[in-house]
């Protein structure tokens, strides 16, 4: 007959009236974002990391920006250590790429800015603002590390 | 009467252009006699970024070409690069991609048949679609941190396994799944209006259908029984049973009810996969730094839009030669001004739905 | 289970099925046929009346910096289920080859892709224009020629 | 004199008596009386509007599974006070090609009938602002202007989307009057009378929705598509042509067009309670419950009527796909204009057979 879908649908959105609701209450409530969240940007163990620079070879984008020093042990040291969310994909790529997984996910997602300069972190300074650095080593004595 | 013919300009800027794109009709009063659909608003050129990264980095990029089934793009470009390679991917692996691509198949009809559903003004069943589909979302969010583009397909397998629990909830979201059909046949196929807007709208012969290279749903739509899964068999897809829904018609019905079908019929496939995945490793032995061997390689998959093809070619190094992609959705669009013509407005936007283009895809 | 089609023939048997003298290169899944821009359209025809290739996967080209660009077609048969990839090789400075719209009209935004990004022609397509590029883009982008431009 | 004062009429005597000694002509209190309700039928209308605003965005989102507007005081009450503040605010906007007479005559023309419109309306017992003879008839000539600055908006815009829109609305709303004053004919004839008050009154004992279901159907049917609403949104029609004549309002001006927009829904929804659900009639119960009926105020129980009405038209809305132009016109002249024709032919042989019967 013409007209019984008409009412299906209508019997459809009446139950619905009187359903549970799914809205997610956002501001109020934080969403879950699971243990495998890829976003907000890069959280650096500055004293875990060993310069190595795979991190930012593995990124297809150029977000993961990093210059190095060498110490007084000829040893290569973080000098800058920048992440712009502005370019990243988020494929997680230079998470896995770091071989003393010193990098991982903040789970801040809400990076938006008004300017791009807005989206560029420096991971460096964060942790050391955290008191995240790496302990000064003595000058050992062979002295041979190249 | 003497009359006059107009052009109107519908898009980039428009709501139901599913992005950007624009469409030149030329309309006599309501009904079109030409739509020219130009797109390029969303070229990126992925296809030259690609060159210059190393396989391994293009797999990002892919998520980004057709934003709602990426998870069959990862798996089409993947399988590519093995291909070349001569690589055997792990069994369970093999199961959690077709498990993963399944979903992401059921993810993008549900946003077809939403977009198309809101097109046509029943915002109610987009909201019901868009809910459901959180489900699957909030599955993938679980198992590699997005909800959107993935890059978990990954050349040798997948890029971990799935956490603990997350088969279960699968599992609940595929016995769930007949309820929710069940909804969606009383809200919007079963509805009167619904069906007097879609039936008999835009028939597309096969033969024509054929000759544009038209794929997926389109295709079938139109009878013809073309369906990559089953006609050359990718990864793992022949030891599952499932059915290709096929139209008789190639109206807008068809092109709506064959791919409602198929979500069923990707539930099915799901249902065996996660009874059949054996334990074991997820990766296979790949070498750090992926340098496949000169040569060159045309890999297909069925994506949700259709024949979704990627053209890889290497020379030896760790970056690709060139990298193509061959997209459907861009394919099928050419479609559009053969189906719209002696239409009306309102039918456009139908039209448009059926066919399915995403302008990430498209544009590439 | 689709068959590449190249498995089945010998190239001497396919050059006397197709009526030309066609040349096989590569090996394994990168095996192609290769002919001339002249020979495209006939071996095409072939291809679709003996063959049954009614259906045109996927239309590209490469560019092979000096042995000149490749336009590359992947065709399927419906029909008999089985595969090829013919190659058209021309120069990059000529770049004309013949259009195959009129084998199957869907080759028209293919073609028009092609030549917006590699700048090959195809002689006889009917609106020759770029599809994804504006119309005032200079250049071609996937020449090998054409250095992409850092990020500023 | 009303038998039992409700709050409104009381209201009304009270300030008549305030005002006869200060102006003592009996006409002169009449005029002021006027309008004293040209005022409280505007201020009807914004508090309604704001109200309707806020309810179809919570019957949307309650069918589709969410809370729909609940930031903005309790349930979300003041979602709409705060939208009306942004409108307001809101930069005054003329792009630059529009007709400017015609564009900008037309949000104040849609809005002067939808208030027109309310003077018959039947609010309860005593409570007509103007008791026309010929109210029915009133209602539907006024409200059918509403076509034109629809089309003032579509060609004024100077925008092809407004111009199909203006020339959609022309179309849908000329057809659907018809069936819309044919479906309220069949009542009319019932009473044999177009006043508002005797129309409400000769449903006392059974309503008009009984002895006429498919009139009622009609007049929801064609009621729908008189006010532009889904699935008859043809007008707005936001998928297919942006929002037709809308398209370059913003601010004030397109809120004009909202606030027409759902008078004119409180107004039809008005006349379908008032024509066929008996207007301020209670439900006609037995015994000592229909006393408790009784004691419940009319024009609670008037708008009790009208926004279940109005609720039926929201549940429309957010239920159904829209029509195509052409199944729209269809529909409208091939199924709806007959039906109601035929439901006159029957009223008029069952009023014939029911006078023969009684006569007889």
């Amino acid at each position: 007959m013409q007209g019984k879908g008409l009412l299906t649908g209508m019997g459809i959105t009446f139950r619905e009236f009187f359903r549970k609701k799914v809205t997610e209450e956002y501001p109020d409530v934080q969403p879950d974002l699971g243990d495998r969240f890829r976003g907000g940007k890069i959280h650096l163990v500055a004293s875990k990391c060993i310069a190595c620079g795979l991190c930012q070879n593995a990124c297809p984008n150029g977000s993961v920006r990093l210059t190095t020093v060498k110490d007084a042990n000829n040893k290569r040291q973080l000098a800058t250590y920048v992440h712009d969310t502005g370019l990243c994909l988020y494929c997680n790529l230079c998470i896995e790429a770091c071989p003393t997984k010193c990098i991982e996910w903040t789970k801040e997602f809400a990076l938006s800015s008004y300017s791009r300069d807005g989206l560029v972190f420096d991971c460096l300074e964060a942790a050391r603002q955290r008191g995240d650095v790496k302990p000064p080593e003595a000058p050992q004595p062979d002295g041979e590390k190249g | 009467m003497q009359t006059q013919t107009y052009e109107l300009n519908m898009g980039p800027q428009h709501p139901s252009t599913h992005g950007v794109l624009r469409i030149i009709l030329e309309l006599d009063g309501e009904v079109v006699v030409k739509a020219t659909p130009v797109i390029g608003y969303l070229h990126r050129g992925i296809e030259k970024i690609c060159e210059g990264k190393t396989y391994g980095q293009t797999i990002p990029f892919t998520d980004r070409m057709d934003y709602m089934h990426s998870m069959n793009n990862n798996l089409g470009l993947c399988q590519a690069v093995e291909k070349l390679m001569g690589l055997e991917v792990p069994e369970r692996a093999e199961y959690i991609r077709v498990i993963m691509a399944e979903l992401s198949r059921i993810a993008s009809h549900m946003i077809y048949a939403g977009a198309l559903v809101n097109d046509l003004g029943g915002v109610t069943g987009f909201v019901f679609l868009i809910r459901d589909r959180e489900r699957i979302l909030e599955l993938f969010n679980k198992a590699c941190g997005a909800r959107m583009t993935f890059n978990y397909i990954r050349i040798g397998g997948v890029q971990q396994d799935v956490p603990e629990g997350w088969v279960e909830e699968c599992r609940r979201f595929v016995d769930d799944f007949p309820e929710m059909m069940h909804t969606y046949n009383g809200l919007i196929m079963g509805n009167e209006i619904f069906q007097a807007r879609m039936k008999d709208i835009a028939i597309l012969p096969p033969d024509r259908a054929v000759a544009m290279a038209a794929s997926g749903g389109v295709l079938r739509a139109s009878g013809v029984n073309y369906d990559v899964r089953k006609d050359d068999p990718y990864g793992i897809y022949d030891r599952f049973d499932f059915d290709v829904p096929l139209g008789t018609k190639g109206d807008n019905w068809d092109r709506f009810i064959v791919r409602m079908q198929e979500m069923e019929q990707s539930i099915r496939i799901i249902d065996q996969a996660l009874k059949q995945m054996p334990e074991g490793p997820v990766m296979a032995k790949v070498p750090k730094v992926i340098k496949p061997p000169v040569g060159e390689v045309y890999h297909h998959v069925e994506n949700s839009k259709g024949d979704l093809g990627y053209y890889v070619v290497s020379d030896g190094g760790m970056k690709p030669y060139r990298w193509h992609a061959r997209r459907p959705a861009m394919v099928n669009l050419q479609l559009l001004d053969e189906l719209c013509r002696g239409y009306k407005i309102a039918d456009v936007v139908a039209i448009l739905g059926t066919l399915d283009p995403v302008l990430g895809e498209v544009d590439c | 289970m689709v068959k590449f089609l190249l498995d089945e023939f010998e190239p001497a048997q396919l050059s006397n099925l197709l009526g030309q003298e066609v040349a096989i290169a590569g090996e394994g899944v990168s095996r192609a046929l290769i002919v001339t821009p002249e020979q495209l359209i006939a071996t095409m025809e072939a291809l679709v009346t003996k063959l049954g290739f009614d259906y045109l996967g996927d239309l590209t080209s490469v560019d092979r910096g000096a042995e000149g660009l490749e336009v590359v077609y992947h065709l399927y048969s419906l029909t008999n289920q089985r595969e090829i990839r013919v190659k058209a090789k021309v120069d990059a400075e000529t770049a004309t080859v013949p259009t195959v719209t009129t084998i199957w009209p869907g080759a028209d935004w293919f073609e028009r892709e092609v030549y917006d990004l590699m700048g090959i022609s195809f002689a006889g397509h009917p609106n020759m224009t770029r599809l994804l590029l504006p119309e005032d883009f200079e250049g071609h982008p996937l020449r090998k020629s054409y250095k992409l431009q850092k990020r500023v | 004199m009303n038998s039992n004062p409700d709050l409104l009429t009381s209201l009304a005597g009270s300030i008549r008596s305030v005002l006869s000694p200060l102006i003592g002509n009996p006409d002169g209190v009449d005029m002021a009386m006027y309008g004293v309700g040209l005022l409280a039928v505007i201020t009807l209308i914004f508090t309604n509007a704001v109200i309707l605003v806020w309810g179809e965005r919570k019957v949307a989102g309650f069918m589709q599974s969410r809370y729909g507007p609940n930031r903005l005081g309790p349930w979300g009450l003041f979602q709409s006070i705060a939208d009306v503040l942004k409108l307001m605010s809101k930069e005054d906007y003329r792009p630059k090609l529009v007709d400017k007479w015609v564009w900008a005559l037309a949000p104040i023309i849609m809005f002067a009938p939808a208030v027109a419109a309310y003077a018959v309306l039947p609010f309860g017992k005593d409570l007509v602002p103007v008791d026309l003879n010929i109210g029915i008839f009133y209602f539907i000539a006024v409200s059918s202007i509403t076509t034109i600055p629809l089309l003032m908006a579509g060609w004024g815009s100077n925008n092809k989307y407004s111009l199909i829109g203006g020339m959609r609305a022309v179309a849908q709303m000329v057809s659907y009057e018809i069936p819309l004053v044919f479906s309220m004919l069949g009542a009319i004839m019932l009473v044999g009378s177009l006043k508002m008050s005797s129309i409400v009154e000769a449903q006392s004992h059974i309503w008009f929705v009984f002895l006429q279901p498919v009139a009622f159907l009609v007049y929801v049917i064609a009621a729908t598509a008189e006010t532009n609403r889904a699935p008859f949104d043809l007008v707005e029609g936001e998928s297919e042509i942006v929002a037709g004549p809308l398209t370059e309002y913003s601010g004030m001006r397109w809120a004009m067009f909202f606030l027409g927009e759902y008078a004119n829904l409180l107004a039809v929804s008005a006349i379908a309670s008032a024509v066929f659900l008996g207007g301020w009639q209670p439900l006609p119960l037995p015994g000592a419950l229909g006393d408790m009926m009784h004691a419940i105020p009319g024009w609670i129980w008037f708008a009790l009527k009208t926004y279940i009405m109005i609720f039926v038209f929201m549940w429309f809305r957010w239920t159904f796909p829209r029509f195509r132009v052409d199944q729209l016109m269809g529909f409208g002249w091939k199924v709806l204009l007959p039906l109601s024709l035929a439901n006159i032919l029957v009223t008029g042989v069952g009023i014939f057979l029911y006078r023969v019967a009684i006569g007889g």
